[in-house]
């Protein structure tokens, strides 16, 4: 009988990982979030102590292979910055980036009844991410002189007396890739802008060195952090939701590697 | 002998002319047009941040070529590699069962020296299936790496004496799509039922699909990477891995090469004085909290880059 | 996928926007199907796959090497000045670029058997190149840079200017572990006495590194799972009338 | 002379890459980018020879009617759809290549990559056994970790998120470094044997 535990069919687990990512999105299981990162604090608390009207600059270098960890922090994000009356710019230094930026900021504007080109903008893609980040510190103009419809940045209210990082009070990257360490490099180094971030859980690990020294000033941590940030403006969405999902599936994979050793032990024990 | 060398170095120098040649026109006609008048670029042949960069490329240079050159001739004692050992086995195995071998070697393209390096592990590994007649499967995802693994095959078959038993076919192009090729390959491991699979070389995320559906089909697996981020996967699900540097002295071990196995003694070398480096500089970081910060900020700055 | 439909034409009364989704879904479903065993769903859209994938590959090769380049710099003003010679002022033809076009071609002669040697000359090149553009990265991007990260002092003071001995002990493991690592990897001595019993304790930690690599891999899977669940749930069943009420991504 | 071309080439074009590293002379700048164009255009002139082959298995399966050779139908088909859309109506944005690649190529590389969750669990389950010392340590910092990243994990111990992040920062990264470090060696000692002409099977020199 322990046997059973030791090499059963591997599609018995696929099954349960199915059954684990899925119920908890047909029954809307939220689970509470937990502590919050001091990480995801430090973001909150920034964009919390901003001036209203203050532009924040959000940097879209993800794609929909990064949508389900990313996105969900953009949403909160965009709908922290907006509900906070701030000016929300987004850029892209990922060719992907623009329709998710766009996505971001138009579904969450139309909750809370902001406007495109007067609350926010979309400036859409730019290749050679050194080249744009350093050219945004002289003026934004030569990096971005259109939005991504193609109409000029100074016809649009958002932009008024926008020029380089002087005026912009937080730069969040996005990312599943290693461009927050050229927002660190290129544009807080030089000017002195507040860089934060939001990555993949895998990713994370590479930025805490510049947490520790204060180049970067918070940082969003893989659906967890979308999660936390959800709890923190108080809208649970899709991070809670996919986070319900996480739990339950690590909470699984345990099972399986308990009952796996239990299985071991037991025959082993026996022979 | 002189005759010949001298004809060699005649050569040698002829094509350094002829390529610099190109290369400095080609430079010529592509130079910016010489920056606005009294903005006067001061022109730099050696840029001073790169010394120490330089340092540690000529001295550890130095070191692998004098082991290669010097202690080539002696005897020398290489630790066993677990998963290096085994690829007789596997390729015994696939023969006594009739079935083919598949070689995947990595995802990064030719770019990369981990790609490189597996090419050559697939030399030494065709010489030993040629002996056997064992069909050697190599899917591809970069064309000029499926061009030099053909070259490389096709060399190992004739070093054995089997230059018919080749089949470029074998080794092919299937698309330069990271998870298209996965995809493919997955394929091919179900229908094929490959006795053994290597996986030499970088890999990316789609290290653990491979290696979970290879090991559902019951192949014997040896995989070698340097992606540390997918070692985890491959360990957990593979036979046999090469860890990191293993994958570089792999080829060296299997081709029992004495110039090659110099080299590995070059490696240890490097390791020595990067260890005792690491020490040194600890030991100074530690003290000059004490004493004197201002020695080790001189030290340490000299890593910086 | 909110990016999925540029257009919203229509085909046969239908968006192209529902057709997109439709096809993404079924080739969802079918590469799921693999989980269960092989079958020929999943190899339709293996095939389809391999198929497109590898035309994306060529297409953009042109548009983004080829085209910009070769063809644009060399071949058509190399043809204007032959077959236009009135227009031959236009652009001169960059001749360096016959050399990579020349070692490029040199690869076909793979097709006659008894010139393929020369086939390795741009193989040759190619990786010659590589390998002398890796030997001074590898030094600094990671032998001086980890070097650099590796060198802490093992009693540092904190902020307040008092000695902070955990991150002492914290740095002492790291370096511990570095060198410990490190002589694992020695390959030319036996791993007996001191050494086993030091590269002992770097396989320790070679375990504990991939178990946390591991650990932390599972969330980002979870969540690609996640991803398409919730393509599935909220963009492909809204098409045939089923809405949950969740959160729509777009 | 057929072996001293190629390996006179690869030295050259090696010690030119080292040469240029130093060299922050603009025109080596200019060079290095030219090179790093030809080696793409030398990869599309290889792309041809990859695509006869990939052809070459397709057709000879259909040609031999080998078992399956209907979806070698499909994957040349596929191809020549996707290549002739790309070539005479162009890659833009918007374009039907482009909707070919949104609706039929991201959702099936987003599909392949998310097997991944499957795999893990099962990888998991099937290897983090107890048998020896150094699996077990593997097993329990795997388990440590995959609860720090999750709200329950400090639900059952507070400090496991810490600990994670310790374990992630400390023993990791010396593991890490220590990989890197040997990799480095040995990348470096490879490009020389290359270079040097030591190294000759990619040549046809054999050794």
């Amino acid at each position: 009988m322990w046997e059973k535990l030791l090499f059963f069919d591997r599609r018995i687990i696929f099954v349960f990982i199915a059954i684990a990512v899925w119920v908890p999105f047909l029954t809307q299981l939220e689970l509470p979030p937990g502590q919050t990162n001091p990480r995801t604090q430090a973001l909150y608390d920034a964009i919390e102590n901003l001036p209203p009207r203050t532009p924040v600059m959000v940097a879209f270098d993800y794609g929909p292979s990064g949508m389900p960890e990313v996105h969900p922090m953009a949403k909160a994000l965009t709908r922290h910055i907006l509900s906070r009356n701030l000016r929300l710019l987004g850029v892209a230094l990922a060719l992907t980036g623009p329709p998710m930026c766009q996505d971001a900021f138009s579904s969450v504007s139309q909750d809370l009844d902001k406007q495109e080109g007067v609350d926010w903008v979309n400036l859409g893609y730019k290749p050679q991410p050194v080249a744009v980040i350093t050219q945004i510190g002289e003026d934004i103009r030569r990096a971005f002189p259109e939005d991504a419809q193609e109409r000029a940045i100074d016809e649009l209210p958002v932009m008024a007396g926008i020029h380089n990082y002087d005026d912009i009070g937080l730069v969040i990257d996005l990312a599943t890739g290693n461009t927050p360490g050229a927002w660190i490099v290129y544009a807080h180094g030089p000017y002195k802008v507040k860089v934060a971030a939001g990555v993949t859980g895998v990713m994370a690990t590479d930025y805490y060195p510049f947490l520790q020294t204060g180049q970067m000033i918070g940082m969003l941590n893989g659906l967890k952090g979308a999660a936390e940030y959800e709890e923190l403006i108080n809208h649970r969405d899709l991070g809670t939701l996919g986070m319900g999902s996480q739990s339950v599936a690590h909470l699984l994979i345990i099972l399986f590697v308990t009952l796996g050793n239990v299985g071991y032990f037991a025959f082993t024990r026996r022979r | 002998m002189i005759g010949q060398k001298a004809k060699r170095m005649l050569f040698l120098i002829s094509v350094t002319a002829l390529l610099m040649g190109l290369i400095v026109s080609n430079a010529v006609a592509q130079q910016p047009p010489p920056p606005e008048s009294g903005a006067e670029a001061e022109v730099k042949w050696f840029d001073p941040e790169h010394t120490n960069v330089l340092v540690v490329v000529v001295l550890y240079s130095a070191i692998v070529i004098f082991c290669i050159y010097y202690a080539r001739r002696r005897e020398m004692y290489i630790r066993p590699i677990a998963g290096l050992e085994a690829v007789n086995d596997a390729i015994g195995r696939a023969t006594e069962m009739g079935r083919p071998i598949l070689y995947v070697s990595g995802l990064s393209g030719i770019s990369d020296i981990a790609t490189i390096t597996s090419m050559l592990i697939l030399g030494h590994l065709a010489k030993r299936t040629a002996a056997y007649e064992t069909p050697l499967i190599v899917p591809c995802n970069d064309p000029l790496v499926m061009t030099a693994e053909r070259e490389i095959v096709h060399q190992a078959y004739t070093e054995a004496g089997k230059p018919d038993a080749y089949e470029p076919d074998n080794i092919y192009f299937i698309t330069d799509s990271q998870f298209g090729y996965t995809a493919a390959v997955d394929g091919i491991m179900v229908r094929e039922k490959p006795a053994a699979i290597f996986f030499m070389g970088y890999f990316y995320a789609e290290a653990l699909i491979l290696a979970e559906t290879g090991n559902m089909t019951g192949a014997i697996q040896i995989a070698g990477t340097d992606a540390d981020t997918q070692l985890p996967f491959f360990i957990t699900a593979c036979d046999y891995t090469l860890m990191g540097e293993e994958l570089y002295a792999a080829s060296a071990y299997l081709s029992r090469n004495p110039l090659l196995l110099a080299q590995l003694k070059g490696q240890d070398m490097g390791k020595v004085l990067l260890g005792a480096a690491i020490i040194i500089g600890v030991t100074l970081a530690t003290v000059c909290t004490f004493v004197a910060p201002d020695i080790i900020e001189m030290f340490l700055s000299w890593f910086k880059v | 996928m909110p990016a999925a439909a540029a257009t919203s034409s229509t085909i046969f009364g239908l968006s192209t926007e529902i057709i997109g989704i439709w096809v993404a879904a079924l080739l969802t479903l079918a590469i799921y199907s693999f989980l269960y065993a092989d079958n020929p769903v999943y190899k339709v859209a293996e095939h389809i796959f391999v198929g497109i994938s590898a035309a994306y590959g060529a297409v953009i090769l042109y548009y983004q090497a080829l085209l910009p380049k070769l063809v644009k710099p060399l071949i058509i003003p190399l043809i204007d000045r032959v077959w236009h010679p009135e227009l031959a002022d236009a652009t001169s033809p960059r001749y360096t670029l016959l050399v990579p076009m020349f070692l490029g071609l040199l690869i076909f002669s793979r097709f006659v058997p008894k010139y393929d040697w020369l086939s390795r000359w741009p193989i040759a090149f190619v990786m010659g190149l590589y390998a002398g553009l890796s030997i001074p990265r590898s030094v600094q991007e990671i032998i001086l840079k980890q070097m650099h990260g590796t060198m802490l002092p093992l009693l540092p003071r904190g902020a307040n200017g008092g000695y902070d001995f955990l991150t002492g002990f914290s740095n002492l493991l790291l370096v511990m572990g570095v060198i410990c690592t490190l002589a694992y990897f020695y390959f030319s001595a036996r791993h007996e006495g001191l050494l086993g019993r030091v590269s002992r304790v770097g396989v320790w930690f070679l375990m504990v590194a991939f178990g946390a690599g591991f650990g932390n891999t599972v969330m980002a899977r979870i969540s690609l799972l996640i991803g398409r669940v919730q393509f599935l749930l909220y963009d492909w069943l809204p098409t045939i009338g089923i809405h949950l009420g969740g959160p729509g991504m777009g | 002379m057929r072996l001293h071309i190629p390996i006179g080439l690869g030295f050259l074009a090696g010690a030119f890459m080292i040469v240029q590293f130093f060299v922050p002379h603009p025109s080596f700048e200019e060079s290095y980018k030219a090179l790093m164009d030809w080696t793409m255009i030398i990869g599309a002139f290889a792309l041809v020879l990859g695509l006869q082959s990939l052809f070459r298995t397709h057709i000879d399966k259909i040609r031999r009617r080998r078992q399956g050779y209907g979806y070698s139908f499909v994957a040349l088909i596929s191809f020549a759809v996707m290549f002739m859309v790309g070539i005479v109506h162009g890659a833009k944005p918007g374009s039907l290549f482009d909707w070919l690649f949104m609706n039929v190529q991201v959702p099936l590389e987003a599909t392949i990559f998310s097997l991944l969750a499957f795999f893990i669990a099962s990888a998991a389950y099937r290897t983090f056994r107890a048998r020896t010392p150094e699996a077990t340590i593997l097993l329990l910092t795997a388990v440590v970790v995959m609860l720090g990243r999750v709200p329950i994990g400090e639900f059952i111990y507070a400090q496991v998120p810490e600990a994670t992040e310790w374990i992630m920062s400390v023993p990791t990264v010396a593991a890490k470094r220590g990989i890197m470090f040997g990799v480095a060696l040995g990348v470096i000692a490879t490009s020389l044997r290359i270079l040097l002409g030591i190294e000759r099977s990619h040549l046809g020199g054999g050794r």
